[in-house]
């Protein structure tokens, strides 16, 4: 089925579809991060992912497209899963906020603005919401020490 | 029949026998209160499948005498923008009437003392329940003024709303009460006593079972007991308007809710279960009366959820107001056409 | 006929003493370490939010109004209550007759969601 | 018995302070003491897993109401306050102004690995440790530390409370108690 | 027209019955809710970066403190997640997907029972709270036996189990769920007929079905809105598809069709533990997969080899080729899923976590607006929320 729902979103955004991937049974649609609204729209409309499951940043650190903003959908009646993701550089770490299609993306987006420092544009209240008011950087980034800016990193062996 | 004790009579053994009457009253009351905690924590803990206080002293024993120590000893905080005055007053507006209203309660019939024969009751006044109504009345500003006082939005809403809903419930309970003393003909407690001193069917609890339901419930609501327990209701308000008492005070609060339990199920005692009538002396029939209602509001407290603030206002304008005011038109008719 | 209020005189001097000796006594003995934190109102751990004495909802203005209008029913009721056997059938009516107006009154109330809690 | 063992250590300096060492001061500060620890108010003050065993043992079958202990809600009615969880930075003004807000004989029990040390959380957000802040007087090891090993934590609490001196004296404003 | 004169109260992080560190701005006018608005975050310990610089094997111990309520049902999803991620899914052995499903199911009653106890507390009846946690008290002493602790267990392992079952466990099982919809029954005695329970629930904290969806609710909170998804049919995982069991579902979207559906629930756990009992075959626990799973103990304590293949390890772990998954997981408060990034090395390159509560106390404000103090206690109460899974 999921195949179909590729088909439908490669001839109706032909020009963002970056890559599609199948992977331990899972698809992963990557788009152009301009067409996202559009692209989810498209999703819970036409093919019917009317559950956001899942929103968060990732770091690639060092890779040129140095963020990933990766949305897990689900179809409550076909019980299908499907991954679209979304590169975002690192000078201007900014995506359109799909809360207006899904209402659920509000904490989780509010919380990778927090952890990873990815904004989102008109996103109703973007706040910290995690982390304390006045807390400085984005813990979740590849540079930022485990524990914490001020204390020394721990020298011995962690993993 | 000897002739009645008084002033006029005997002053020195009046006023003697008065002052051992009242102490005697005052130190049981203030045991039972105190160990009134005990029981509960000991009871509900049995409800509950586990055991009570057990480590303090023998049993547990000693557990209220250990909480009233410690909270003696412990700092007295007093907030900084609170109106002190009123803050010191309240818990002692509380306490102080229930204390208070024991004084009219008979607890035995007439004892005869060097040829005069003196009642087992501290004082008999021909308004005895108007009297009870009136400190009740009291206690109310205790609860506003703790909540006010404390110049803390939990208290504030708490005692204002605990205020709402015991003047509500004090309007049922009074209208209930009316149906005793149409019967009995007597504001004065002794004479209601005596009204009802004839074989256990003269009890006001069977000719007037409906009046012993209301003011069961609507004095459960009066004392903010389960399931009306909502102004101090720790889930929702952080313990009410209690919230900023330490030490001392918040024993005074802590005694009053007791001893409001104690004096409402002595009333309830005199009222409706004929005092102290029954099997033994006087007043062990009316302690034994005061802790099965006692056993029964801990028994209600530890079985049913809170009632949500608009339906506790709604059952007292709207179901018992008119209940009650139904009762008084009902023993009316009874007592005429029959 | 006063003499039967001097016990309560006295039980309420003795009650008063032993409220206010145990508050006075805890607060003289007992450790004492006041800084401006321990003093502020509690507010779950949180700096206050707005001051305590906001204006409160007029709901409860109205519960007062009511209730001293129906608890002086209840006073006109009482002495009827007492002397109502001697009354006999006349006292019932001319009560009822009070009642009835009361309960116009109460249905009024009623009506205009004076007691709706909403 | 530990009691008078405990007096002579309190030499010299202390000594002048403390109201007086015989037989009277002794027993007077023993009855205060007993009356302190025999009835133990905790604030109920969670933060995670600890608190739900701080829960269990406050449930039916490591019954701590036992121990006189009731679960009080507001920190004004509180003696000991059990930091039962992870201490995050975010949460530790609200945990300093609440332990602020209690009244003086106030003691703090340290329940769980986070609580007393950071625990397996040495991250960016969690303090290592609540003793960096709050005077702790007894730490519960685990994680989350077994019911039992809550009830011994109490129990060494009301022993440390019964060695403290000059209570009393310290009630009625001579000198101040000296830590068991 | 004048701004109503609405008083801000803060229901603060130390707070009864906000279960745990959850702050509740609210602003009342009166008595109703005007506007509700939670701060979370008090509790946040930062368990994913910690994640990222550990082994797959060390991470395990902290998924048990995400959702302290239902430890075993964190460390399925983790361990399902990277066993999808390794491939190996298809090679657990029979005996370990048996057991993982029953102790899903034991923790998911263990999970609700301490929300009836806390939910019903907060409303305000005491006794419910003492007799669920003696129930829970008899699954903490299997969760001991079994393994090692009451709480944090840390008893699965990628690709099977830790230990095997000890001897008498099973009876243990069996007597449990034999007596356990007695126990259900005195609860609901207890309770639905209560007339007051019934006021404080009935008709509270409403939501319907679309904006469940579109809130994204997840778990018994959806399904109390009528939605008919089950994660543990509909997508189903580690044998659930060979268990017949019914999903619960009422349409009366208030806090008392999500009680008795919780109620429910735990019945239909019982039922399937029944079954897995019976499923029950001496086997293997672990999978024989050589640079994945530890070698049996005694294997390590005879030979060098053993030994030599634990230290490996132990020490290096085992590094799965680079790619991405996702594994949902029907946890008792709702989907728990972990989407997991591998970049080939020895630790997970990035691991998230979708907690149910996280997405569920999304849900809070708009149930509560327009409704009365008292209806806040219950709506947090039937959301069932856990601040350790919401804060991480």
């Amino acid at each position: 089925m999921s195949q179909a729902v590729v088909a439908k979103l490669r001839e109706a955004f032909s020009a963002d579809v970056l890559d599609v991937k199948e992977y331990r049974g899972e698809v992963t649609v990557t788009v152009k991060k301009e067409e996202i609204v559009a692209i989810c729209q498209f999703l819970k409309d036409e093919a019917g992912y009317n559950f956001l499951c899942d929103l968060c940043g990732v770091d690639y650190l060092g890779q040129q497209p140095r963020f990933m903003v990766v949305y897990n959908l689900y179809n409550i009646t076909t019980k299908e899963r499907l991954r679209v993701k979304v590169p975002v550089e690192e000078e201007n770490p900014r995506v359109d906020t799909v809360s207006t299609v899904w209402s659920t993306a509000n904490w989780p987006e509010r919380e990778c603005w927090d952890l990873m420092g990815i904004s989102f544009n008109n996103h109703p209240d973007l706040r910290r919401i995690l982390m304390a008011e006045g807390w400085v950087g984005h813990p979740l980034r590849k540079d930022y020490p485990l524990q914490g800016p001020d204390r020394e990193p721990y020298q011995g062996r962690l993993s | 029949m000897p002739e009645m004790l008084s002033l006029s009579n005997d002053p020195i053994l009046f006023l003697s026998l008065m002052l051992a009457k009242i102490l005697a009253v005052f130190i049981v009351v203030i045991l039972i209160v105190a160990y009134a905690t005990y029981a509960e924590r000991k009871i509900i803990g049995r409800m509950q499948t586990r055991l009570g206080p057990t480590m303090t002293g023998p049993l547990g024993l000693l557990q209220p005498i250990a909480d009233g120590l410690k909270l003696f000893f412990k700092e007295d905080i007093i907030p900084a923008q609170s109106s002190k005055l009123a803050f010191l007053l309240a818990p002692m507006m509380i306490l102080v009437p229930a204390f208070i209203t024991v004084a009219v309660i008979p607890f035995g019939g007439d004892v005869v003392i060097k040829g005069f024969a003196v009642p087992l009751q501290i004082t008999d006044l021909n308004i005895g329940i108007l009297y009870i109504l009136a400190m009740a009345g009291l206690g109310v500003y205790g609860i506003v003024l703790a909540g006010w006082a404390s110049n803390s939005k939990y208290s504030l809403l708490g005692g204002i709303r605990s205020a709402a809903q015991v003047i509500s419930y004090e309007l049922a309970a009074g209208l209930a009460i009316i149906a005793v003393f149409m019967l009995s003909g007597t504001l004065s407690l002794r004479g209601i006593v005596a009204a009802q001193s004839g074989s256990v069917l003269d009890w006001y609890i069977f000719s007037q079972p409906l009046a012993f339901c209301l003011f069961v419930i609507t004095s459960l609501a009066e004392i903010n007991r389960t399931p009306f327990d909502l102004p101090e209701a720790e889930t929702e308000l952080v313990s009410g308007f209690c919230t900023e008492y330490s030490s001392m005070k918040y024993a005074l609060f802590f005694m009053a809710e007791y001893a409001n339990m104690i004096v409402v199920s002595a009333i309830t005692a005199t009222l409706f279960l004929g005092g102290p009538a029954g099997p033994f002396a006087g007043p062990i029939n009316l302690l034994l009366k005061v802790f099965f209602f006692m056993f029964l509001f801990i028994w209600i407290r530890a079985t049913f959820p809170r009632v949500r603030y608009d339906q506790l206002m709604f059952m007292g304008w709207k179901v018992f107001l008119p209940l009650a005011l139904l009762n008084i038109v009902i023993t009316g008719a009874v007592v005429v056409f029959l | 006929m006063l003499e039967s209020y001097l016990p309560i005189l006295v039980l309420i001097i003795i009650a008063l003493l032993f409220a206010l000796g145990s508050v006075t006594f805890s607060f003289l003995i007992g450790p004492k370490k006041p800084s401006a934190i321990k003093l502020a109102p509690y507010e779950c751990g949180m700096p206050l939010v707005g001051t305590a004495r906001e204006r409160v909802s007029v709901k409860f203005y109205i519960v007062a109004m009511l209730f001293i209008l129906f608890d002086i029913e209840t006073v006109f009721l009482y002495p009827w209550a007492v002397v109502f056997k001697k009354l006999g059938m006349f006292g019932f009516v001319e009560m009822g007759v009070f009642v009835v107006i009361l309960l116009v009154g109460y249905v009024y109330v009623w009506k205009k969601g004076a007691l709706e809690w909403e | 018995m530990g009691v008078t063992q405990g007096a002579e250590k309190a030499s010299g300096a202390e000594y002048s302070k403390v109201l007086g060492n015989n037989v009277l001061t002794t027993s007077l500060d023993l009855v205060v003491n007993w009356s302190r620890s025999r009835s133990l108010w905790p604030m109920t003050f969670g933060l995670a897993c600890c608190a739900i065993e701080m829960m269990a043992t406050g449930a039916a079958r490591f019954d701590l109401d036992r121990m006189g202990v009731l679960f009080r809600a507001s920190p004004r009615q509180a003696d000991v306050i059990i930091i039962a969880g992870t201490v995050t930075h975010k949460m530790l003004p609200v945990i300093k102004v609440v332990y602020e807000q209690m009244p003086e004989p106030k003691y703090v029990v340290a329940m769980g690995a986070c609580a007393s040390s950071g625990g397996v959380f040495d991250t960016y957000s969690v303090v290592q440790g609540i003793d960096q802040e709050l005077p702790v007087d007894v730490y519960v090891p685990g994680c989350p530390p077994r019911p039992e090993a809550l009830l011994y934590g109490l129990i060494k609490l009301q022993e440390k409370i019964m060695r403290e001196r000059n209570t009393f004296g310290a009630a009625i404003g001579a000198g101040d108690v000296i830590p068991g | 027209m004048a701004k109503k004169e609405t008083m801000t109260i803060n229901m603060g992080p130390q707070h009864p019955s906000t279960h745990g560190v959850l702050q509740l701005v609210l602003e009342l006018d009166g008595e109703t809710v005007v506007n509700a608005v939670p701060h979370i975050g008090f509790l946040h310990r930062g368990v994913e970066k910690l994640a990222e610089n550990r082994s797959y094997h060390r991470a395990l111990p902290l998924t048990d403190r995400l959702d302290y309520l239902a430890p075993m049902s964190n460390n399925l999803g983790y361990v399902l997640t990277v066993e999808k991620l390794l491939g190996i899914t298809d090679q657990i052995p029979e005996r370990a997907k048996v057991v993982r499903v029953m102790m899903a199911e034991l923790t998911r009653i263990k999970s609700h029972l301490v929300w009836l106890a806390t939910h019903a507390l907060d409303i305000g009846a005491m006794t419910v709270f003492l007799y669920c946690f003696r129930e829970r008290e008899q699954i903490m002493d299997m969760y001991e036996k079994l393994s090692g602790a009451r709480m944090t267990s840390n008893y699965f392992r990628v690709g099977g189990l830790s230990l095997d079952l000890p001897e008498g466990f099973v009876d243990d099982v069996t007597s449990f769920i034999d007596d356990m919809p007695g126990h259900l029954d005195t609860y609901e005695g207890l309770l639905t007929g209560n007339k007051i329970w019934q006021k404080r629930t009935v008709g509270v904290a409403p939501i319907s079905a679309e904006d469940a969806i579109d809130i994204g609710l997840t778990g018994p909170a959806l399904r109390g809105s009528g939605v008919d998804w089950d994660l543990r049919r509909d997508n189903p995982y580690s044998g659930y598809e060979d268990y017949d069991f019914e999903v619960i579902t009422r349409d009366g979207c208030d806090t008392f069709d999500r009680y008795k559906n919780r109620l429910d629930e735990m019945r239909e756990s019982c039922k399937i533990i029944r079954q897995a009992v019976d499923k029950l075959q001496p086997g293997p626990i672990l999978a024989d997969v050589p640079d994945v799973c530890l070698p049996p103990k005694k294997d390590v304590v005879n030979s060098i080899e053993g030994l030599i293949h634990q230290f490996k390890i132990i020490t290096e772990g085992f590094k799965p080729e680079p790619g991405e998954v996702y594994q949902g997981v029907e946890a008792p408060k709702g989907e728990l899923g972990y989407y997991m990034i591998s970049d080939g090395s020895a630790n997970p390159f990035r691991m998230k976590i979708r907690p149910p509560s996280f997405v569920n106390l999304q849900a809070l404000p708009k149930m509560v607006e327009g409704k009365l103090l008292a209806d806040v206690i219950a709506a947090i109460g039937t959301l069932d929320i856990v601040l350790g899974e919401i804060d991480r």
